[in-house]
């Protein structure tokens, strides 16, 4: 039925199935739905967030959404301007996770806020000092990019590509593609290492608060180097999920060694640099302020054993498998080493945001825990029902797999 | 915001953090209305050549 | 930071602060309903869940962790410290962290302001609190039927998903401005401008005035207390810097108003 | 006109290009803006004139002062230099404006339609409802039931108070009750010790070293704002300076708290810790000799005048008060014991003061003498610092009341409550022990019940028995500004304006050392259909006509208010108060009006009255151990009602700030905690937050257990004031009425109740 869309020389699943997958998608999504319209027309009240917890999920989602979404601006950053030709097999996809963690990421501010309908007062009446307005400018700058470089996708398709202009379009963004990519790039270090900034500025929160260079704390250039290694792992990991659904192989393996290599190497190189972070904190600053490091992890269910997970098990363990060559390569593994990677972030996501919440600073100041409702949960899972939604979507009518036609010929 | 608003200081900070934004903005905007128009040039020979 | 804002050189600046006496506070929490019914604080039928309730004022009730029948109480009125922070550019936890511009510290008066129509709600400003001194409204406000007579003018009501927070009665301090500008004077007295909870407390615990004009009563009652060391302020390690003073001859208080201790130190003293 | 894809198109871009180029595109963003930050629906409360006016708060006493804006009261801030606040304020009155427009108070004359407490009422007029009230009285008056008719108010003091007490008088009723305080025992201690019937005043600003017995000082004990006031100046001044507030009480109240020492002992033997004092300082010789000496009577063993020999206070007190055995009943150890004492009698104007809470209960006569007889032992009687008994101002006295004989045989007839009769002589009112004499006659005993300014359905004591009490009376009748429990179970009410609506004289707040009077009057326009309960008892009185009428040859409220304040009128209208500043309290040698002309240890006045005397001990303070009510075995823990200051427990509720600022440990949703020690809750295996069922022989309920070191293992602490049922869901639904779970203890001498407690079990839901 909609064979004219496909691309030419693949084979897709039949229309009926397909919309039956969607169908199915759009379940979950609905709820998120739902979920949304509550919080903005009842208010936030409708969540679990608190004035002791002014930030919770949804925060967190939204750092860990945007690291795991620095694989778009690390794997352009490595084909158009390391140039690593290999990348441009795995580049497109890259650029379609990206779009969706960005869409999310701004999506779940959108009903983080409280005066959504205000929310253009921060591009308004910017305050230039604060991490979030820094945040928020990189975000919606390289949003537009990322968008511009899904634009030549959409465009690629046959029916679209009929007509000339698009066409011709396509192909000269094609061209602009290592400048445009070169100015996301920038953009995103700057906005990976401002999301770092976000806590850690709040001087009023020893658990959070870091010195740095210049302006800029230590946990800026931590946040960077974790999303770039944790990036191209969720690259990898939507990747095979793909293939899964897909039932075929789409990209070369050797693909995805480079980046699994490369995101290995860097996640050694970050916790490196987060152990001495953690140390130095320990030893300097949390006793300067009159509190041993241990008190901040007296509160269950926030003990010892999280910073144990965050670094230990979710981060050496796939350190190692990923810069273990035999390991890497065993694909139970390098899936398992995926996995733990970015569930290490989202850890630490939520250490720096949450945790940091939930430590009582003043001494006759109570412990609370807090944990997300419905609410909360479905309106963040939203965006992961709509990203399968659009990806299954690019998948079928867009040329997203170069390799595809050369491992599945008809 | 611009120079015109209520909060606008000229310090540093506004114009290199302003500036930056600014720049990108500007670089992406030129950068689509080049291949833009690139294309609709393109196009619009296309149609001459068919034309002919 | 911002020191062409407002700071402008040889106007005269003023740094309002407050002496708070714990010995003096019976914990009454007048403070707290003057400061309601000064600022139009909204309230609800259920607020017993205090992590969503809206204090600008709260008073704390603290206890020193012992058994009976060696336990004590104390109460610690808490208002907005207004800090004037970090270093010397007057880096205030809150302000600095503000997106939008909507919260500023007044070089002039040491004040930190809120502006609610164009706070959207991001709360990291609270985020950047440690002592929980901003709330956000996390319901539309709303007044039951016939109350809404008794609203000020000076201060207007807030919306749903803003942050807000005691602002030393601010409008209080235009009030006595126009005041002295009316009558040719240029110095506001120390009595003309007074916030709500210090004018309610029974117990005359609670001391407002420029802690920088050594006639100020506020000025005094700091020197003294650092001289007989029973004056502090909350967090003092951190840097924030506030002018929210406190006084109390019990030891144990006087250790309470530093950073949270942990096991180690028996947890929290909350009663 | 025929559109194709063309046409379309262009027509599509030439509209879109119009439209972005014409202002309405800019228009709209800028409406849309300003609308996300003005809602329609947030208040903007209007401006207009601001003024300030004065008047005095009827909750706490203390002057006011009232912002205004146009014609809205928008702020209550305490008036500076009244004499009883100077400036501060009491919370309750910090949130009245809330009462004042709240959806609490009753729109106008209502009518009961359906059952009594269904909540259904019709509107009538003014004229009608007081033709009802007329047309019962004189139906009861014609049939000789006369003395069937019931007063039930919150104070006697004050014009309106009398208007009502003049009322019964003139129509034949000696039913004049005023709701339970701690001024019913303490009067009648002042009386019977002292000769003189009036209320106490506490020098408490100069006192250097105050001895409380469980007195709610902080709390709201007496005049709220001047305590606390009272209390800072204790803490002003260098180390050396400063007073010692010394707090007896089981329990680390905000009182205890704030109090130099607290010695917690066991609840209910505050009388026998007195006593132990008392043996201390006279067996140490640390009493004032000189008043104890010459100025007081039977303190040392006496021969009366038919030869027989009588013991004396000190006697008694050495023989039976040994520290040892005051520890044993109290279990504070003898050794404090000897230091309180000897710090107290040593100490720079010592006082001590009685009156648990926030004196909003009775007690035990013999304990409160015990405690001012400490006050005598250290000879602070009429001194500055100490304690003495304070006369009114001056105001002009209203003619007599000419009564016929139906007014004089219903005057004449017992009291309803039994108060001032053969058992209890000396006793004026006893307002907690009606419902169960109502309850325990077949007979009605009252046909009809008036009630202002008070709440006695929600506040006396064992509220299942004053629910039968008020089913058995037909005709209740509310004056009730707010729709409070009693006005809800009312068949009519009349409501009065509020107190910032009206006129009225407020009489000198209990506790204070200085006579005065101050005017409250009306700030703000009436905001509902109310009427002056002084004008409408004097309309119902004129109705009645006779000899009721003419007890009355007033117009209206506000003529009797000016003529009772005769010719200080002016100054009063223009000041806002009068205050007999310079009043110092009469010297010893004609201080005491006792039939011993001195103050007695030994209460002569007793025999006088014919009360039948068989020891001396009952002539004496002394301790009778009042074991709380309820088996030890099925309920092993005590229960003690406690107040808060930020609670209102009397005649008026809660308002919704006062709410808000309760703890979270106090309350939580519609639960209200009780104080358990984490001993005891070890014990019942409770935990914080634990749902348990409080049972005690009276009734039971759902509470939440709060783990608190500062209550006694073995006792638990229940806050009074809430558990309402009227008002509205700001306060009602919210947790439970403590006196639902008391009882009344008799006090056996004055009748009076002495209920401090009631034992209690704790079971996990």
């Amino acid at each position: 039925m909609d064979s004219a869309l496909i691309p030419k020389g693949v084979k897709r699943c039949p229309f009926g199935l397909f919309l039956v997958w969607i169908g199915i998608l759009q379940i979950p999504f609905l709820i998120g739905v739902i979920a949304y319209l509550v919080c903005w027309g009842l208010a936030l009240n409708q969540t679990y967030l608190n004035n002791n917890y002014p930030f919770g999920l949804w925060i967190a989602a939204d750092l860990g959404i945007i690291a795991l979404g620095g694989g778009a601006f690390f794997t352009a950053f490595l084909r158009y301007i390391i140039k690593i030709d290999e990348l441009k097999n795995i580049v497109n996809f890259a650029t379609v996770i990206g779009v969706m963690c960005y869409a999310a990421a701004l999506g779940i501010l959108a009903v983080d806020i409280g005066q959504p309908l205000r929310g253009w007062h921060i591009f308004w009446h910017a305050n230039v000092h604060s991490m979030l307005t820094e945040v928020a400018f990189c975000i919606s700058c390289y949003f537009t990019v990322l968008l511009i470089e899904y634009l030549p996708l959409v465009l690629e398709n046959r029916e679209i590509n009929k007509f000339g202009f698009p066409r011709s379009f396509a192909h000269h963004l094609h061209e602009a593609m290592p400048a445009i990519a070169a100015i996301g790039v920038f953009l995103s270090f700057f906005h990976q290492g401002s999301l770092g900034g976000v806590p850690s500025v709040l001087y009023g929160r020893p658990f959070a608060y870091r010195e740095g260079f210049l302006v800029w704390p230590w946990t800026f250039f931590l946040f960077i180097l974790s999303a770039m290694a944790c990036g191209p792992c969720f690259t990898i990991l939507i990747t095979r999920i793909t293939e899964t659904f897909a039932k075929k192989q789409l990209v070369k393996r050797n693909v995805i060694d480079i980046l699994a290599k490369i995101s290995g190497w860097l996640l050694g190189g970050y916790l490196v640099l987060k152990i001495i972070d953690t140390i130095s904190w320990g030893v300097s600053l949390a006793p300067s302020v009159g509190a041993p490091a241990g008190s901040f992890y007296a509160n269950q269910p926030y003990g010892w054993w999280v910073l144990i997970t965050e670094v230990g098990i979710l981060g050496i363990i796939p350190c190692i498998i990923l810069l273990s060559t035999r390991a890497r390569q065993n694909q139970p593994l390098l899936i398992l080493a995926c996995l733990l990677n970015c569930a290490g972030i989202f850890m630490n996501r939520w250490i720096m945001s949450v945790q940091t919440l939930a430590v009582p600073v003043m001494s006759f100041d109570k412990f609370f825990s807090y944990h997300p409702n419905w609410a909360e949960w479905a309106s963040t899972l939203m965006w992961v029902w709509l990203s399968a939604i659009v990806i299954s979507i690019s998948y079928r009518y867009l040329p997203i797999f170069p390799q595809e036609k050369e491992l599945n010929p008809l | 915001m611009f120079p015109f608003i209520f909060d606008w200081v000229s310090d540093a900070s506004h114009f290199v953090f302003m500036g930056t934004l600014y720049a990108v903005m500007g670089l992406l905007v030129i950068a689509l209305h080049y291949c833009g128009i690139r294309a609709f040039f393109d196009w619009l020979c296309k149609k001459g050549q068919h034309e002919h | 930071m911002k020191e062409e804002h407002g700071h402008r050189p040889g106007k005269k600046t003023y740094k309002y602060g407050m002496v708070i006496d714990l010995d003096k506070c019976t914990g009454c929490g007048a403070c707290m309903v003057a400061c309601m019914a000064e600022n139009n604080i909204s309230f609800r039928k259920d607020e017993t869940n205090k992590l969503v309730s809206n204090f600008w004022m709260r008073v704390y009730k603290i206890t020193n962790g012992r058994s009976f029948p060696d336990t004590d109480v104390c109460y610690i009125p808490r208002p907005c410290m207004h800090c004037e922070g970090h270093g010397h550019h007057h880096h205030t936890p809150c302000v600095s962290v503000c997106p939008a511009c909507a919260t500023d510290y007044d070089h002039e008066t040491g004040i930190v302001s809120q502006i609610y129509t164009r706070c959207f709600g991001c709360r990291y400003c609270m985020a950047a609190c440690p002592y929980h001194a901003r709330v956000f409204n996390w319901w539309d406000p709303s007044w039951p039927k016939g109350m809404e007579k008794y609203l000020s003018p000076d201060v207007s009501p807030r919306m749903r998903g803003v942050v807000e927070k005691c602002t030393f009665c601010h409008h209080r301090l235009q009030r006595a401005r126009n005041k002295t500008y009316s009558e040719g004077r240029r110095e506001i007295r120390e009595d003309e401008y007074q916030t709500a909870c210090t004018q309610a407390c029974p117990a005359g615990a609670i001391t407002f005035g420029d802690l920088k004009n050594p006639e100020h009563k506020v000025h005094k009652l700091v020197e003294e207390g650092k001289k007989k060391k029973i004056a502090f302020r909350l967090l003092e390690k951190l840097g924030t810097n506030p002018k929210v003073y406190y006084v109390s001859t019990k030891d144990w208080v006087q250790k309470a108003a530093d950073v949270y201790l942990g096991e180690e130190g028996k947890p929290v003293t909350h009663a | 006109m025929k559109l194709d894809r063309r046409g379309f198109i262009q027509f599509s871009l030439g509209a879109g290009a119009g439209i972005t180029l014409s202002p309405l595109p800019w228009k709209l963003t800028d409406d849309f803006s300003i609308w996300t930050q003005n809602w329609p629906w947030t208040p903007v409360p209007r401006t207009g004139e601001v003024t300030h006016v004065n008047t005095v708060s009827k909750h706490c006493g203390s002057g006011i002062t009232l912002r205004k804006v146009g014609d809205r009261a928008t702020k209550i801030e305490g008036r500076k230099g009244y004499p009883v606040n100077d400036g501060g304020i009491s919370i309750q009155t910090a949130a009245d404006l809330q009462l004042l427009y709240g959806p609490w108070r009753v729109p106008g004359p209502l009518r009961r339609v359906g059952k009594r407490g269904s909540g259904h009422w019709e509107n009538i007029s003014w004229e009608k409802a007081i033709g009802d009230v007329v047309q019962k009285l004189s139906d009861l008056r014609r049939k000789g039931k006369s003395h069937t008719v019931a007063c039930i108010l919150g104070s006697d003091r004050g014009t309106v108070p009398q208007l009502f007490s003049r009322f019964l008088k003139a129509y034949g009723s000696p039913n004049f009750i005023r709701t339970a305080s701690c001024d019913d025992t303490y009067e009648l201690a002042m009386s019977l010790m002292q000769g003189a019937a009036a209320s106490v005043a506490y020098d408490l600003e100069h006192a250097k070293y105050i001895l409380s017995f469980g007195c709610g000082l902080i709390e709201g004990w007496g005049s709220t704002v001047r305590v606390i006031k009272a209390h800072s100046i204790w803490r002003s001044g260098n180390l050396k300076e400063r007073a010692t507030l010394v707090q007896i009480e089981p329990r680390l109240s905000n009182t205890a708290a704030k109090a130099d020492q607290w010695y917690p002992i066991n609840p209910g033997t505050e009388g026998a810790l007195a006593l132990g004092l008392a043996h201390v300082i006279i067996k140490k010789s640390l009493y004032h000799t000189d008043f104890v000496e010459n100025h007081t009577f039977g303190f040392e063993d006496w021969t009366d005048d038919s030869g027989r020999r009588h013991i004396g206070f000190k006697r008694l007190v050495l023989k039976k008060y040994s520290p040892n055995a005051v520890s044993r009943i109290t279990g504070l150890s003898a050794k404090k014991i000897v230091r309180l004492a000897t710090a107290f009698a040593k100490a720079d104007r010592p006082i001590a003061v009685w009156g648990r809470g926030k004196g909003t209960t009775s007690g035990s006569l013999y304990e409160c003498m015990a405690v001012h007889a400490l006050n005598a032992l250290v000879g602070n009687i009429n001194k500055i610092g100490g304690v003495s008994t304070l006369p009114e101002v001056a105001t002009e006295t209203w003619p007599k009341v000419d009564q016929d004989h139906i007014a004089r045989t219903g005057s004449g007839m017992p009291r309803i409550d039994g108060a001032g009769g053969s058992r209890y002589p000396f006793t004026r009112y006893l307002p907690e022990r009606w419902p169960q004499i109502v309850n325990g006659h077949k007979a009605c005993l009252i046909e009809a019940l008036l009630v202002h300014e008070a709440d006695p359905y929600y506040t006396t004591l064992d509220s299942a028995a004053v629910a039968r009490a008020f089913d058995r009376i037909p005709f209740v009748v509310s004056f009730s500004t707010l729709m409070d429990e009693t006005a809800y179970h009312a068949d009519l009410i009349l409501p009065n304006p509020h107190y910032l609506e009206r006129w009225e004289d407020a009489p000198t707040p209990t506790g204070l050392q200085v006579p005065i009077l101050g005017l409250v009057r009306p700030v703000v326009s009436p905001q509902f259909d109310t009427r002056h309960a002084g004008d409408v008892i004097l309309t119902i009185a004129k109705r009645l006509g006779g000899v009721v009428g003419d007890a009355f040859p007033w117009e209206d409220y506000e003529t009797v208010l000016k003529e009772t304040i005769g010719d200080k009128w002016d100054t009063l209208e223009e000041a806002g108060y009068i205050e007999e500043a310079d009043y110092t309290p009469p010297v010893w040698e004609n201080a005491f009006a006792t039939a011993s002309g001195k103050f007695e240890f030994y209460i002569t006045a007793f025999e006088q009255a014919g009360m039948k005397i068989n020891k001396d001990l009952q002539c004496l303070p002394h301790y009778e151990p009042a074991q709380p009510e309820g088996n030890p075995a099925t309920y092993p823990l005590i229960l003690i009602p406690v107040e808060l200051t930020r609670l209102a427990n009397g005649a008026v509720g809660n308002p919704p700030f006062c709410m808000k600022t309760l703890e979270e440990t106090e309350l939580k949703k519609n639960d209200l905690f009780i104080e358990v020690n984490p001993k005891t809750a070890a014990k019942y295996r409770l935990s914080e937050g634990q749902d348990t069922m409080l049972e005690t022989p009276r009734g039971k309920a759902r509470v939440l257990v709060h783990l608190f070191e500062g209550i006694m293992p073995g006792v638990i602490a229940i806050p009074k004031g809430l558990g309402h049922t009227a008002y509205d869901d700001y306060l009602a639904g919210k947790g439970v009425n403590t006196n639902s779970l008391m009882g009344v203890t008799e006090d056996p001498i004055s009748g009076l109740s002495a209920t401090w407690g009631i034992r209690a079990k704790l079971t996990r839901v």
